[in-house]
């Protein structure tokens, strides 16, 4: 299953270091994460060193190691976002999840991040559930926003 | 891709799609658009075309009417029949639906009328709004790809070089390089196989910027152009566009404009039938603000870990696969079709006499009209900051601004009448970088900015360098401890010796400006530490562990009745009291979150 | 060339060096950490940070990656660089605090305890990168790197567990300034992960210690470079340029007139008498490996040690392993009764050791060895006469504990003995060498019961061998200890240069022929002959016999079914005739 | 038709600058006005400007500009459209028909003569605004 799906995001790309990173893309976009089966057959067929993949899916904020949630919550400390209270809000939701920024809840409904600069400025604080962005959030319309996205 | 023969219509709606108006659902508005169009049976004369980021994101989602150019704000999807009915049949504007400046009475119609855009200079920007960034033919339509013409008819490498030279342009990245001379050294570069690479760094990283976000958003063919006739000069035949990933619209926009320029053979082999070859791939970032130094990007391009190197060797002796190499940041691009074009004399003759051109800086933080401008070198901070920017929201005080993202510094109110150039930015203590600015009133602690910067680049260290490294995280363990109030006065020492330290001997751009939002800070605003480590007191209350909350009972009691709404927004239980008597708040549950004070209609919490 | 100052000293250094280099020739000391000279520069550490001015601009430059420049003036010494130098070393302590050479670099500072929080006290790492360098650049392996960045920086093979892509070979612990990478001595060689085996531990080695010729040689099976092609540190650190990776085995053809045989022996497998422990009690170890341990240049520098590192309070040494016994060799080795003596006279020397020896009869028959014998005896060396049944670690008693407890009947006393013991030697006996089969083959030797080469007369011809020309010298006819080796090694020579000297030999005229016309070309002869003196003309459809190969065994006459082959001197008709001569009488 | 050469990119250029001309804040060169109030419609304005755009479109111009307003006062001449040659007076043209659109715009817009049989007069009405 997994081999099939590598074989094709590799078949997209000419198979030398320098598609590395968006092949890692590619598998963090179709998975949500970097299954370590897939780093394998990437590090074997692209004949990448397996610690050279790793250093660089740590390295890079895009990549995870661990699945990520059905939803994941970017909430923005971009400059504009902190000077109007990001951090407050992102704290917010770790209460509310009952999670750490960085973790993922036990149903893996939602994982939570901090994330540098969405680019929307004008609506700060930004908070990007999945594609979705909320713009102008307060702590008070964060349970809201987090009952949206449970059912 | 055939393409369809375009009719006439009598009315151009721009509707923007950049990315702040999309986040306001700017898609929606077309939608609805369109289909009041055909309802109305107007489907034939008029036309909604979706353009890139039109600068003035606090009010998306916006529309501008072509001709005319009348500016409608803040749309939502209730007003589309009424706008369409009245504006489009009947021809009478709609007023209320139009920006109306907090401290005038009548709204303005006309774009250019708004004080917003009526000091802006467009060169970088000069299509945003007025071309559909997926149409190539719109670009062309603005003489687009008239430059490339005329640098590979009329023009030999040297006097390409010549032309950017003289007009004085420089790396619009941070640095300020000269960019003809830049492309001199490249094109001087030995190259064992003759191959050179252009790049076009895109990774804004800077928290607060999205100029390059918007440019590849609103215009990708100006950064294909002015690539190509780098392309040229310099001898290389193989470019780059290094974009965020985080920036989905602006790669999918970017990709769209290379199919499109290779399809009509502005890319590829023998361009125009000239004889001339290049093409340009486009890589994707993956999350690190280091790979916007350019040895990291380069890096990174690679495939590699996205580690700076030591300089020299320099990117334009040895650069992509050890080949000489040409990086400059979008901005730069945008700009060479234009100096082509019209002249490198042209475009020195706006700007300041070390500073030529234009600048485009985005304007964010506690500014009312947030958003991305485009002005002439040299132009005022007030100018910006007053006439542009519209002032401070609800009438606070400017304190100061901070320009160059994490890499910069803070200016302060005293230097409201600084000129904006590279040289008088960095004799502020502060830097050009990639154009942010961001807007603080006395609601802002300079300490809390200061930490907020360094625990940025901290985060963002690549961890190569020990000064980068280990320095940043010393300091900003330092700077929390202030803001929460264990600081000490050695403390202060401590962070100057370290900033230096870090400033001098740090391996990349990343570490060697770490230190200053922290230093100017300190240079300006040394009595906000001062009264945090000596009073306990953050004077803007905005580091939280030295607030304290109150109610007052007697506005409670007496304004509010007791009315209850911040003891069940309290995350923790902290706030005692029922409806209809005065609140309190048990101080040992408090986690100074703010909600009550948020929530409360009456003024009855106070932060001390 | 190109003029540099360096501290306000004048130099002139090749274009190309850097610094670093540059200041080494004034013996100017530049503090480095993440810096190896046969490593590309990283520039990370940031300690070894000089002021450099040029053209009137003056920066601080890492000396390590930094080429000097015409007209360059380098302070090593401004305080802007020393109080650079001294932070960062500041910062890399309270990262790293147990990293000794950082440790001396603040000492020398006169940095005592750093101002920033230690995160953690046992921690070795200061992150300069060399083995991650190392392992890629190097090696070629890439099994190990960086992961995750800034503060949380660390290095580690995929996924933290032990690599496929690791090939065992040590580099990172080699150039790991700070011991952070460890190692096992396991197996006999470095061991960075269980999972790993893979040869001996280094690939450049001198064959054996006191080797003659004392030269070294790379082990293909254990070298880097033939595993990845990558490495060659050893060519790029040879000053005169001997080593040469490409360099092959080859088959190199020499006519010679004569050949000396001086293949040797091996030396008995203590493994095949299990009950002696070898290879599975620790403290049992051959009379070769005592050699390797007792000799100065040896492991322990000639000390002699138990595993644990103490010396033994007792040593017993077992006589005739592998000789002597009719399960293995009934020969016996000859060397064993002496150089047991030796080690039980060196062990006396160097330690403290009781020591007994565990003998069957003590044959000390050259020249000033009955001497030796007894001044052992008044050394106070026990002798036992007996043969050892037995090597155990199981105790009985409280004082058998932890010991090797020696199981032996004593003949002269006529009881059964246990003798703790802390080391045991065995004194291992000498085997034909491993290939002698193929070589007896080759060159058509003969061997004699025990295996050894046969020599053509014990008493009239001990250094020839059957073939004309080819001699014998040394433990390939048979165990000797030097001196006979030595005398037989010169008189085979001797034999040697005789013929040589002569230029002619003289056959022997009892040889084999072949008529021409009875031979009907069936070369039943040439299977037959044990010479290889009979080729087959293919021409003339007959066997023809090389008087010179021929050694007049008469096999062929034998055999030949139309009686073509004929002996000279033995021919058919003087046979009959000596018969007939002996039926008269 | 992929592959351009230099004079193809001209004339591509020359194209897509026929449909987005009204885009530019540029001088125009004449300006119509077609009122669309309610009464506009009714009287059916939306043909007239219709007549208009197509022949702009016809013509190929991208100096003439096309617009709309509200409700001119006189309701019983509509439909009506307001011409202006850059440099010159307003026209007032009532009564409007397609064919009218026509004539007009051949005389007045590209050759400069007004069509006075259909005009109702030179210049605008005084206003206090603006």
């Amino acid at each position: 299953m997994i081999e099939a799906k590598v074989s094709d995001i590799l078949n997209r790309y000419a198979r030398d270091e320098s598609s590395l990173i968006a092949v890692l893309q590619d598998l963090q976009e179709e998975y949500s994460y970097l299954p370590r089966e897939a780093l394998e057959q990437i590090s074997k067929e692209m004949n990448v060193p397996l610690s050279r993949i790793l250093s660089l899916a740590t390295f890079f904020k895009a990549f995870s190691l661990k699945p990520k949630g059905k939803h994941p919550i970017n909430v923005c400390l971009g400059t504009a976002c902190h000077v109007r209270g990001a951090q407050l809000i992102l704290e917010k939701f770790e209460r509310e999840l009952g999670i750490k920024t960085g973790e993922t809840t036990q149903d893996l409904l939602f994982s939570l991040e901090a994330v540098r600069c969405l680019g929307c400025c004008g609506l700060a604080p930004v908070v990007m559930v999945g594609e979705e962005v909320h713009g102008k959030v307060t702590q008070t319309k964060v349970p809201a926003i987090i009952k949206k996205y449970k059912k | 891709m055939a393409v369809e023969k375009e009719k006439l219509y009598r009315v151009h709606l721009m509707v923007c799609a950049g990315t702040g108006c999309v986040s306001n659902h700017a898609f929606e508005i077309k939608e609805a658009l369109e289909k009041e169009i055909k309802r109305r049976g107007l489907e034939k004369e008029v036309k909604v075309v979706t353009t890139g980021c039109n600068g003035f994101c606090e009010r998306g989602p916006l529309m501008v009417v072509q001709p005319g150019n009348i500016f409608y704000q803040m749309l939502t999807v209730k007003d589309i029949p009424y706008l369409v009915e009245e504006h489009l049949l009947k021809g009478r504007p709609v007023k209320k639906l139009m920006y109306q400046p907090p401290e005038e009475k009548t709204p303005v119609p006309v774009l250019s009328e708004i004080n917003f855009f009526k000091k802006q200079v467009l060169v970088a920007l000069r299509n945003r709004g007025l071309i559909d960034p997926e149409k190539i033919e719109d670009y062309i339509a603005r003489d687009g790809y008239k430059a490339l013409v005329k640098a590979l008819t009329q023009m030999t490498p040297e006097e390409i070089i010549h032309e950017v030279t003289i007009s004085g342009l420089r790396g619009r990245g941070g640095a300020g390089f000269p960019t003809g001379l830049k492309w001199q050294l490249v094109r001087n570069a030995i190259s064992p196989d003759n191959e050179k690479y252009l790049v076009c760094n895109g990774d804004e990283g800077d928290p607060g910027a999205f100029m390059d976000r918007s440019i590849l958003e609103a215009d990708p063919h100006s950064v294909i152009e002015g690539m190509l006739i780098g392309a040229k000069a310099i001898g290389a035949t193989q470019g780059f566009i290094y974009v965020r990933n985080e920036y989905p619209l602006a790669v999918k926009r970017i990709l769209i404009a290379l199919d499109q320029a290779r399809y009509y053979g502005l890319l590829g082999h023998d361009i125009l039938g000239t004889g001339f070859d290049f093409d340009i791939r486009v890589v994707r970032g993956a999350g690190a603000f280091v790979c916007g130094e350019e040895t990291a990007l380069l890096a990174s391009i690679e495939g590699r870990l996205g580690e700076p190197r030591p300089r020299p060797p320099y990117p334009a002796e040895k650069g992509l696969w050890g080949k000489p190499t040409c990086i400059n940041n979008v901005e730069t691009w945008a700009n060479i079709p234009v100096i082509i074009d019209r002249g490198g004399k042209w475009f020195a003759s706006i700007g300041t006499a070390t500073s030529k051109g234009t600048k485009v800086f985005s304007i964010v933080g506690k500014i009312n009209n947030t958003g991305l401008v485009e002005v002439p070198m040299g132009i005022t901070l007030r100018e910006i900051i007053y006439d542009i920017g519209g002032g401070i929201p609800g009438g606070k005080k400017f304190k100061a601004v901070q320009t160059g993202g994490p890499s910069g510094g803070c200016i302060p109110a005293e230097l409201i009448n600084l000129p904006i150039d590279y040289e008088s930015l960095t004799a502020a203590g502060s830097m050009m970088g990639s154009g942010g600015m961001v807007v603080m009133d006395e609601d802002t602690c300079m300490v809390d900015v200061a930490r907020y910067f360094l625990s940025f680049t901290q985060d963002e260290s690549c961890g190569k360098c020990t000064p980068c490294r280990e320095g940043t995280k010393a300091m900003l363990d330092i700077l929390t401890r202030i803001t929460e109030g264990k600081g000490t006065e050695e403390d202060l020492g401590l962070l100057e010796e370290l900033a230096d330290t870090i400033k001098e001997a740090s391996l990349c751009g990343l570490g060697k400006t770490a230190p200053n939002p922290v230093l100017t800070t300190l240079r300006y605003f040394r009595d906000e530490y001062i009264a945090h480590i000596q009073d306990k007191k953050c004077p803007a209350h905005v580091c939280r562990s030295l607030n304290v909350y109150k109610i007052d009972p007697q506005i409670c009691f007496e304004k509010g009745h007791g009315c209850d709404v911040c003891r069940r927004n309290c995350a923790t239980d902290a706030i005692i009291g029922s409806k209809g008597e005065a609140h309190k708040i048990d101080q040992t549950k408090c986690i100074k979150c703010g909600v009550c004070f948020d929530v409360c209609h009456f003024g009855a919490v106070k932060v001390e | 060339m190109i003029t540099v100052t360096i501290d306000g000293k004048k130099i002139q250094v090749e274009e190309g060096t850097n610094i670093l280099k540059a200041a080494e020739k004034l013996d100017i000391k530049i503090p480095t950490l993440c810096y190896h000279p046969l490593i590309e520069p990283y520039a990370a550490c940031r300690v070894c940070l000089v002021e450099v001015t040029l053209r009137g601009k003056t920066e601080l430059v890492t000396a390590c990656n930094t080429k000097v420049q015409e007209g360059m003036d380098i302070q090593t010494t401004s305080p802007r660089a020393v109080q650079s130098r001294r932070l960062n070393v500041e910062m890399l302590l309270a990262r790293a605090p147990a990293a000794e050479p950082l440790q001396r670099l603040a000492r020398e500072m006169g940095l005592e305890k750093p101002r920033f929080p230690v995160r953690d006290p046992q921690e070795k790492c200061i992150l300069c990168g060399l083995c991650v360098r190392a392992c890629e650049e190097i090696v070629g392996a890439c099994a190990i790197s960086f992961v995750d960045r800034g503060i949380e920086r660390k290095v580690m093979p995929p996924f933290g567990e032990p690599s496929v892509a690791c090939i065992g070979c040590t580099a990172c612990a080699y150039f790991c300034p700070t011991g952070a990478i460890t190692y096992e001595d396991k197996y006999g060689r470095k061991v960075i992960h269980d999972e790993l085996y893979l040869g001996p531990s280094t690939a450049i080695r001198v064959p054996i210690r006191q080797a003659v010729p004392m030269v070294p040689f790379i082990d293909e099976k254990a070298c880097i470079h033939f595993k990845t092609g990558r490495c060659q540190l050893c060519a790029k650190v040879c000053d005169r340029q001997a080593i040469n990776h490409e360099m092959e085995d080859e088959v190199i053809e020499v006519e010679v007139g004569s050949i000396i045989m001086a293949t040797g022996f091996k030396p008995f497998d203590a493994r095949r008498i299990p009950a002696y422990g070898y290879g599975r009690l620790s403290n049992v170890i051959t009379a070769l490996e005592f050699e390797h341990l007792v000799n100065a240049s040896g492991p322990t520098g000639g000390k002699i040690l138990l595993t644990n590192g103490e010396e033994p309070k007792s040593v017993g040494i077992v006589h005739c392993v592998g000789s002597r016994d009719e399960h293995y060799n009934e020969y016996c080795s000859r060397v064993c009764c002496m150089y047991s003596l030796k080690f039980a006279h060196l062990i006396k020397e160097k330690t403290k050791a009781e020591i007994y020896d565990f003998y069957i009869d003590l044959r000390c028959f050259g020249k000033g060895y009955e001497e030796f014998y007894h001044r052992l005896l008044e050394e106070g060396t026990k002798f036992i006469r007996g043969r050892v049944a037995e090597i155990t670690d199981l105790a009985l008693t409280k004082e058998e504990e932890g010991k090797l407890i020696i199981r032996v009947e004593d003949t002269l006393l006529g009881v059964v003995r246990r003798i703790p013991v802390d080391m045991v030697i065995l004194a291992t006996g000498l085997e034909p060498s491993v290939d002698h089969n193929q070589i007896a083959k080759i060159f058509n030797i003969s061997c004699s019961q025990d295996m050894f080469f046969l020599e053509r007369h014990p008493k009239l011809a001990p250094v020839s061998s059957f073939s004309d020309g080819i001699f014998l010298a040394g433990c390939c006819q048979g165990p000797k200890d030097i001196p006979d080796s030595v005398a037989q090694a010169g008189a085979a020579a001797a034999e040697a240069l005789a013929l040589a000297d002569k230029g002619v030999f003289a056959l022997e005229p009892v040889t084999a022929e072949i008529n021409e016309e009875l031979c009907s070309g069936c070369q039943i002869c040439i299977g037959l002959c044990p010479f290889k003196a009979i080729t087959y003309d293919r021409e003339k459809d007959i066997s023809v016999v090389n008087d010179a190969l021929c050694k007049g065994c008469g096999t062929c006459v034998a055999a030949c079914p139309s009686g073509a082959a004929q002996q000279r001197h033995f021919r058919d008709r003087q046979i009959m005739a000596e018969i007939e001569g002996l039926l008269i009488l | 038709m992929p592959k351009l050469t230099i004079e193809e990119l001209e004339k591509l250029r020359e194209e897509a600058r026929k449909t987005t001309f009204i885009r530019e804040q540029g001088q125009f060169r004449a300006k119509i006005n077609v009122h669309m109030g309610t009464c506009g419609l009714a009287a059916g304005a939306r043909h007239i400007l219709n007549a208009f755009l197509q022949e702009i479109e016809k013509r190929g111009l991208t100096d003439v500009l096309l617009t709309t307003s509200g409700c001119a006062g006189l309701c019983s001449r509509e439909p009506m459209a307001t011409i202006e040659i850059a440099g010159q007076a307003p026209v007032k043209y009532i009564d409007l028909t397609e064919k009218k659109v026509e004539e007009i715009f051949e005389k007045h817009i590209q050759g400069g003569e007004i069509v006075t049989a259909y005009a109702l007069g030179i210049g605008s009405e005084k206003t206090d605004l603006s």
